[in-house]
């Protein structure tokens, strides 16, 4: 049988068994175990590469993404577990919201999985359309006034993104017909990459500006960006996490995969410029935001639009090195954002507020929070020797080569950023603490598992990560 | 040599690890820390003396299709001998300043990062390594500045310093970016064998400069190492001041000596200027301050300033085919390296003694210290001098040979350059004599006088762990002072790696005689002076003892006959700057006195205040930060728009990307 | 033949010499004011009546405070040995050039400036405040000068320099005339002669070396006063072997036919120079302590001059 | 059958003319119940256009497709609606944030824009040729200038949901496209989430109305 089955039924099985579930206890458990199962299913594909079906794909792109999300997803689901009974516990959620959120969990995993392992366009759409609706739902979850807003702007913008997308796919496919012939195999993935020279470049340009639009929305590109601060910050943390640490990357997944077809069609319009320009604006509209964040969550979601601007920055640029940074830069961004955000979730449920201005000198405080939250910072804002560094550093040197100008702008973005960060976590971590209680080492695992993942990366990648990496930059033009 | 720098960084990074543990195990990490860079100074020695051939090594670490080169030729095992043996030295001194350390568990780990890094950093031979280390270098110092945390100056500090360390990263990316081109060619030896154009030499070099110029404190991006340097522990300032701004010259000399080709002769225009200007606006700085160790943090800036005029020379006399010069004026700049790593960290180390016996850095609640620690006040009376560049100390020699290579400098041809050397010449011995006069102020305020506090009154002399340290880098001082052959024999190598051609630099020179280009020219004799000075001064004391007067009596201070019992009427650190602030303050830093005088019958107290401002502050940094701050407040409008306009950008997005489409159709 | 002999005579004439030279320059500026003045000889008394009487010294003075006035009379001793006087060829003259010996004489006032410092009083710190400060810009603008005189000559070794100037065919140069106006009004400033400072006065706010030196008495202030005398007649002669070195012996004409022609040319040297130093002194004002520093940037910006003249002649 | 095919195509070309008639019809509505009715309207040619596609492609799944458009958008949709309307009492004049006249302005250059864009299609294109597709386009632009233009949140919806029916139009008119149900469904799920989402939220005037102001300086983010 298909393993990419097992990685989509685990979560598919345990929607509809949590939805049933009522003792929240067991749920927490129960969402912790289907995300360890479809993590272990998700390793397969690396032993035994399954078949290419119509509608199931495994390749050297997607088998690490694959496996990338569902490491994430299971360790936002163990942060997830103490987190919200601690919600519970305070009175912030009642339990039978619990139930509706685990169900909504692994719903979104499920679509998450499904965006990743799909072959065919359309199924990409359903699963994008499928996780915006989940997310829509828990970034609601706590029903206050602030939270429904967040929700609401989420959902209309993605709702447009999401339709803009569909309209690409039509055009795709109706560039796609009159090669490939009628059904299937023309919204078939695989088969279009190696048939997509002869298409109508017109139309596969202007199907990709909607996609870009579209599917950008999603990843938070600036000016499409207006729903992620929020939707990060008004919903519970986990959340927050997988937002940055997997729907930003599907998202740019999916746009990436457009790219190929458009890379490997020689009259089509380039699209690096489109991206670059995109990326490059949200990079400076992002870190110019950062200085005047009152709110921390919201503040690493302007950190997510920046990390998101660079990489498209990095695949609009193009070439092998600048590919294959930007594929480094998701994995990094993904793990050391997820990171983040298990910290940050402690943080808030300790002091009781998401305000910066009355969180300092956590590392005094809360030692092993506090230095969580420091390497962390460390490692997002690209200080060797954490992988972001490596991703930034090739990003710089090859664009600086070909074009001064831009690779000047992005440093300038990179810097501004780089100094509200630092300004924001010195003010966070150090200084007198304000008390509260400790975090326990284990709580905190996850997010040092992650951070040690980024920091061997930044030192030593293995081999075939690498040469997937480079296969996909060759692709991708 | 590469075994023993494999020990050396396998010995930090098991201190890193102790420290790391959580218990306060500061015996190992300092212990570990000293042998290591022992082991690894000591080899660096022995590479150069006997002239090792350069060792290379590539591990399967960094960039994956290229792996993590590590190579030690001349120049990287000179500077290795200069960070390590004032890291070992240092790191005795932490085993005493431990005690006084306010938050010791915030230095452990990073403290042998720290010194990790900087070693790295000296042997990496490709872009990546070198970069990741140097910002690791950047990465752990900061982390030290924020060991004293809870102080607001010192986070402001610590902020500004890493944003300016990746400002110069930033630069060094750009640079390394043109060095290795499109394709990728990150290893330094790729980027030897590429020849560049004109104008992407030109662009490396200037990228370079701003860098490497950020890390070492080069005027105008030296706004972040006063404060930086002056908040960490002391001996992490002794660090960051004696040594990191080394591996930023180390930096510096590798690019535009090494990789990026044969120099332009205006490059030497531009890095004489700069270090000029450098060495005189750090050294005036450092006058108007009174806090001990952001004074000798802007010293810093002086001596940089000086190392560079030398590296400006030698640029400028390669750029012009005149090889033994060039080599002359590279070995004064490396030899004042050498120098100044020593002089800084023992001054450094001393201001540690006096934080830690008295609990101050404010000059002018301190006082007469000579009496409760002679042993640190004699130890910091020689870095004094030779910081002042006078004889017979090693500060001195480096400076004269600085000094050598400039008269050399009406051999240069283009007339631009013959016009600067002699004024730089110029600004170099204002800098000198400022710097002596600094010196003076330094010593006696902090260590003459009475105390002006009491906690200055009862400070004890510190234990020995602190004062061996001292004593070591004061006899290295004299030593090179009075034997400076001993640094030149090991410097030989390095010049004649760096500039091939040049022959053997300084070959006239022997035990005795310091001899810069041929012995009927001009020469110095260190041991002569000292000799001379030592035997006529004994023979002068035995002389007037003998038959003349050796009666001594105590009596109060005569004062032109207005004795004052009371400390605060000695003359303080404030008023003896006061006519040096006339004189250059008022143009340079805007200097204004303010003198509050109460009304006749008021009881109050009179007050009297200074302004200063820093000029390059003012007319750069301050203007980039409110144009941040203003962009950031128009752009913050964009966080709270209704949905409706959030969909209208949508759309313009939309319709602008589709017409692009259009158009390009 | 050997030099050693002539090295120890130039060690010894330097010290004996110097309290002549400042009364010779008493005596004048004492004539001139329609004194008498005291004799000749008064210096020598002086110092010698110092040295026997018994030093007393404040509760709060330090080893420093008693061990500096030995050492910068050596160092100065030294420094005026070095600077050729009647020959240009002792091995003296070889151990350091002119920046070395600007040098050396730093390293003595830095020890001077400290020994004010010492006690803690305010007029130590006022004396050495301005010291420090006159130096500083003093010490540069002698260096200026050397810059010129080592473009000329591409060498800072005094011998050398003034062979140079016995033998070539300099002629009067604007820059060399433009590098004595130069030396000689740092000469004043660094011997703390009007228009500087007034090395009689004791009026408190005005006096910078005395103000220094105050704590000083018996065989230490026999010390520091003889090395004043010293530092004077080292200035004359540097200015005498730089810029007028005429009758001095040299390396292959040592030996006691050269020595008494150098010796007589000397001695008309300082005498020439006493002379005219004592009728400046009484002919101007001495000036406020702070239009020193005008004064001394006009040194230095002649010495710069002088280098520039010296490119503009030699046309580059 | 070159009359056939010739009739063929002139009705799906008739069919898409009109709806982008009645997106400008959209745009120039000023009464709520006025603006639901257009829609309707615009439902219907859409069924139809997919009923007829359905017969000339041969392919029965459009019938689906045009069922769904008929009951649920031109029918369920448009009475629930106007329930909303009427139970949460909502203002039913349309205020604009553009005039009329300009926004029709605007709409008139947007299908110039998508015409230029589609030129370069050649009309080897398959069933759906250059005019069907600068159709299509259009109609999904007009929807979102409705969004744009409009500050009321139902004829924000109905914007919206003229842009889906845009989608639609394209892709029935696509020959042969797969999962054209699927993904129409899909989407009416989204659709029925933000009528839902109205309803619950209690949207009457405006997104907006969640007064945007209040919640920033709640969250603490207004300076």
């Amino acid at each position: 049988m298909n393993p990419v089955l097992f990685i989509l039924g685990f979560p598919g099985a345990a929607a509809v068994l949590l939805a049933l579930l009522p003792d929240y206890r067991l749920a927490a458990r129960l969402n912790v175990a289907a995300s360890l199962l479809t993590l272990l299913a998700s390793a397969v594909p690396f032993i035994h590469r399954p078949e290419t079906t119509p509608f199931l794909l495994i390749d050297d792109f997607n088998i690490y993404l694959v496996a990338l999300t569902a490491f994430v997803a299971f360790t936002t689901s163990l942060f997830s577990a103490r987190y919200v009974l601690h919600e519970v516990e305070i009175g912030r959620l009642l339990p039978r919201y619990l139930r509706f959120y685990h169900a909504m969990y692994q719903a979104f995993v499920l679509t998450m999985l499904a965006a990743l392992t799909a072959n065919n366009l359309g199924v990409l759409w359903v699963a994008i359309e499928g996780a915006t609706l989940t997310t829509v739902l828990m970034v609601g979850l706590y029903r206050t006034h602030a939270a429904l807003e967040a929700a609401w702007k989420y959902f209309i913008l993605c709702g447009v993104g999401i339709a803009l997308a569909l309209f690409g796919t039509i055009l795709m496919y109706l560039a796609a017909e009159p090669v490939m012939g009628e059904g299937l195999r023309a919204m078939t993935w695989s088969e279009l990459l190696p048939r997509v020279a002869a298409f109508n470049p017109a139309l596969l340009n202007l199907a990709f500006v909607f996609l870009l639009v579209g599917y950008g929305t999603k990843v938070g590109l600036a000016p499409l960006h207006a729903w992620l601060p929020d939707a990060h910050a008004e919903g519970p943390t986990p959340i927050s996490a997988v937002l940055s640490g997997l729907l930003l990357n599907v998202a740019l997944y999916s746009v990436l995969r457009f790219k190929m077809l458009l890379a490997a069609n020689p009259q089509a319009v380039a699209p690096g410029p489109l991206m670059v320009t995109m990326g490059l604006t949200s990079l400076l509209l992002a870190s110019f935001m950062l200085y005047r964040r009152r709110d921390i969550k919201r503040l690493f979601a302007y950190s997510s639009i920046e990390h998101m601007g660079i990489i498209t920055f990095a695949f609009g640029m193009g070439g092998a090195l600048a590919n294959f940074a930007g594929l480094l830069h998701m994995t990094m961004h993904s793990l050391t954002k997820s990171a983040i955000f298990y910290a940050v979730g402690y943080i808030s449920q300790i002091k009781g507020t998401q305000r910066i201005a009355e969180i300092s000198g956590l590392t005094a405080s809360q030692p092993v929070l506090g230095w969580a939250l420091v390497l962390g910072v460390v490692a997002i804002a690209g200080l060797p020797p954490f992988g972001v560094f490596m991703s930034e550093f090739l990003v710089l040197t090859t664009s600086f080569a070909r074009a001064p100008v831009l690779a000047v702008l992005v440093l300038a973005g990179l810097l501004i950023g780089f100094g509200a960060l630092v300004l924001r976590l010195q003010g966070l971590a150090f200084g007198e603490g304000t008390g509260g209680e400790k975090v326990s080492n284990a709580a905190l695992l996850p997010a040092f598992v992650h951070l040690a993942l980024v920091l061997a990366a930044g030192i030593y990648l293995p081999a075939p990560l690498v040469s997937w990496f480079q296969t996909v930059a060759k692709l991708l033009g | 040599m590469l075994t023993a720098l494999g020990t050396g960084l396998g010995l930090y990074a098991l201190a890193s690890g102790v420290g790391l543990s959580g218990r306060r195990r500061f015996a190992a990490v300092y212990g570990l820390s000293a042998f290591a860079a022992a082991v690894i100074a000591i080899a660096a020695a022995t590479a150069l003396a006997e002239a090792w051939p350069a060792e290379s090594a590539t591990l399967p670490l960094g960039l994956p299709w290229l792996g993590a080169h590590l190579r030690i030729d001349t120049l990287s095992a000179f500077f290795l001998l200069v960070v390590n043996f004032a890291a070992a030295l240092i790191s005795l001194y932490g085993l005493g300043y431990d005690a006084h350390d306010a938050e010791p568990r915030r230095v452990l780990p990073f403290y042998p990062l720290f010194l990790a890094a900087m070693n790295l950093v000296l042997v990496a031979d490709d872009a990546f390594v070198f970069l990741v280390s140097w910002e690791l270098m950047s990465l752990a110092s900061w982390l030290l500045v924020l060991a004293t945390h809870r102080r607001d100056e010192s986070r402001s500090a610590a902020f500004l310093y890493l944003l300016m360390a990746s400002l110069g990263t930033g630069a060094l990316i750009f640079a390394f970016g043109i060095l290795a081109g499109d394709s990728g060619l990150y290893d330094f030896a790729a980027m030897r064998a590429a020849p560049l154009g004109a104008a992407k030499s030109a662009a490396v070099f200037a990228l370079a400069l701003l860098g490497a110029g950020s890390k070492a404190g080069v005027v105008p991006l030296h706004v972040w190492l006063p404060p930086a340097h002056s908040a960490a522990p002391s001996h992490v300032s002794a660090l960051m001041s004696g040594v990191m701004t080394k591996v930023a010259l180390y930096g510096l000399t590798r690019l535009l000596f090494d990789l990026v080709g044969p120099p332009l002769w205006w490059w030497g225009v531009a890095v004489i200027a700069l270090g000029a200007i450098t060495a005189l606006l750090g050294v005036l700085h450092a006058v108007m301050q009174h806090d001990l160790k952001r004074l000798l943090a802007y010293h810093t800036v002086e001596n940089i300033g000086i190392v560079v005029i030398g590296l400006g020379l030698a640029l400028a006399f390669r750029a012009d085919r005149l090889d033994a010069l060039a080599a002359l004026a590279l070995v004064a700049a490396l030899l004042h390296v050498f120098n100044h790593a020593m002089f800084k960290s023992l001054l450094f180390l001393g201001a540690g003694a006096v934080q830690a016996a008295t609990g101050e850095r404010d000059m002018e609640r301190l006082g007469g210290l000579i009496r409760a620690m002679p042993r640190t006040a004699l130890a910091f009376l020689i870095g004094s001098v030779a910081i002042s560049a006078l004889p017979p100390f090693n500060g001195f020699v480096s400076e004269w040979l600085t000094f050598q290579a400039i008269i050399e400098g009406s051999r240069l041809p283009q007339w631009l350059l013959k016009f600067e050397v002699p004024v730089a010449g110029a600004m170099l011995a204002l800098a000198a004599a400022l710097a002596a006069v600094c010196f003076v102020k330094v010593f006696g305020v902090v260590f003459l006088g009475r105390p002006r506090s009491p906690k200055a009154a009862e400070a004890q002399e510190v234990g020995t762990a602190m004062v061996a340290p001292m004593a070591g880098f004061a006899v290295v001082c004299a030593l090179v002072g009075i034997l400076p052959i001993a640094m030149i024999d090991l410097l030989r190598p390095v010049a004649a790696l760096l500039i091939p051609g040049s022959g053997d630099a300084l070959a006239g020179s022997n035990m005795l005689w310091l001899v810069p280009l041929d012995p009927g020219r001009s020469s110095y004799s260190g041991l002569a002076v000292v000799a001379a000075v030592t035997v006529l001064a004994l023979v002068l004391v035995a002389a007037i003892h003998r038959f003349a007067s050796a009666r001594v009596r105590r009596a109060p201070a005569w004062d032109c006959g207005f004795p004052d019992a009371r400390s605060e009427t000695q003359y303080t650190a404030g008023s003896f700057a006061q006519p040096l602030r006339r004189v250059f303050g008022t143009t340079v830093f805007a200097a204004r006195e303010h003198v509050d005088m109460p009304a006749p019958g008021e009881t109050r107290a009179a007050r009297f205040e200074v302004t200063l401002k820093d000029p390059v502050w003012e007319g750069l940094y301050r203007p980039i930060g409110q144009a941040v701050s203003l962009v950031a407040d128009r752009l913050n409008v964009v966080q709270f728009l209704t949905i409706r306009r959030y969909l209208t950008m949508m759309f313009a997005a939309l319709v602008l990307l589709l017409l692009i489409v259009a158009v390009s159709q | 033949m050997s030099s050693v002999p002539f090295e120890l005579l130039q060690l010894i004439l330097v010290v004996v010499l110097a309290p002549l030279l400042t009364g010779i320059v008493r005596k004048v500026k004492a004539r001139l004011l329609g004194r008498r003045g005291p004799a000749l000889v008064q210096p020598y008394r002086d110092l010698l009546r110092l040295l026997r009487k018994e030093a007393v010294l404040a509760p709060s003075a330090s080893w420093l405070f008693r061990a500096i006035p030995y050492m910068m009379f050596t160092a100065i001793w030294l420094a005026a040995a070095i600077v050729p006087t009647y020959t240009t060829g002792l091995m003296t003259s070889r151990i350091a050039d002119l920046i070395a010996l600007v040098a050396l004489l730093g390293s003595a006032r830095f020890a001077l400036a400290l020994a004010g410092m010492d006690v803690g009083t305010s007029f130590g710190g006022i004396g050495s405040s301005r010291e420090m400060m006159i130096a500083s810009l003093a010490e540069p603008a002698m260096l200026t000068v050397t810059f010129t005189v080592a473009l000329l000559v591409h060498s800072t070794s005094l011998p050398q320099i003034s062979e140079f100037m016995l033998t070539q065919a300099v002629g009067i140069r604007v820059s060399l005339l433009l590098g004595l106006i130069s030396l000689t009004m740092v000469a004043l400033a660094e011997n703390a002669r009007i228009p500087i400072d007034n090395p009689a006065t004791h009026l408190e706010l005005t006096m910078v070396h005395e103000a220094m030196v105050l704590e000083y008495s018996g065989r230490h202030l026999a010390l520091i006063e003889a090395a004043s005398m010293v530092k004077l007649l080292l200035y004359l002669s540097l200015i005498a072997a730089i810029f007028l070195p005429w009758g001095m012996g040299t390396e292959q004409t040592l030996g006691w036919a050269a020595l008494g022609l150098g010796l007589g040319s000397y001695a008309v040297k300082l005498g020439t120079g006493a002379v005219l130093l004592g009728v400046f002194e009484t002919s101007i004002a001495k000036m406020r302590v702070f239009r020193v520093a005008e004064f001394l940037g006009g040194a230095f910006l002649l010495g710069i001059l002088a280098a520039i003249f010296l490119y503009v002649s030699q046309g580059l | 059958m070159p009359v056939f095919a010739t009739l063929t195509y002139d009705t799906a070309h008739l069919l898409d003319a009109g709806m982008l008639v009645v997106s400008f019809a959209l745009l120039y509505q000023r009464r709520l119940f006025g603006v639901l009715k257009t829609y309707a309207v615009q439902a219907l040619l859409l069924s139809a256009a997919a009923a007829w596609q359905a017969h000339a492609q041969a392919a029965p799944q459009l019938y689906i497709t045009a069922a769904v458009a008929l009951i649920f958008k031109a029918i369920i949709i448009p009475l629930a609606l106007h329930r909303i309307i009427v139970q949460l009492n909502i203002h039913r004049a349309i205020e604009t944030a553009l005039g009329i006249g300009p926004t029709l302005m605007v709409g008139v250059a947007l299908v110039a824009l998508s015409i230029w864009l589609v030129l370069p299609v050649t009309a080897a294109s398959g069933a759906l040729t250059r005019e069907s597709l600068a159709s299509a386009l259009s109609v999904v632009l007009l929807g979102l200038l409705i969004m744009i233009t409009r500050r009321n949140a139902v004829s924000q919806v109905v914007g919206f949901m003229s842009l889906e029916n845009g989608l639609i139009l394209a892709a029935v008119g696509v020959k042969g496209m797969p999962l054209v149900v699927e993904l129409s469904i899909a989407f009416e799920v989204m659709i029925a989430f933000i009528i839902f989402g109205i309803f619950f939220f209690h949207i009457r005037e405006r997104f907006d109305t969640l007064d945007v102001h209040d919640i920033d300086r709640f969250r603490g983010e207004r300076p």
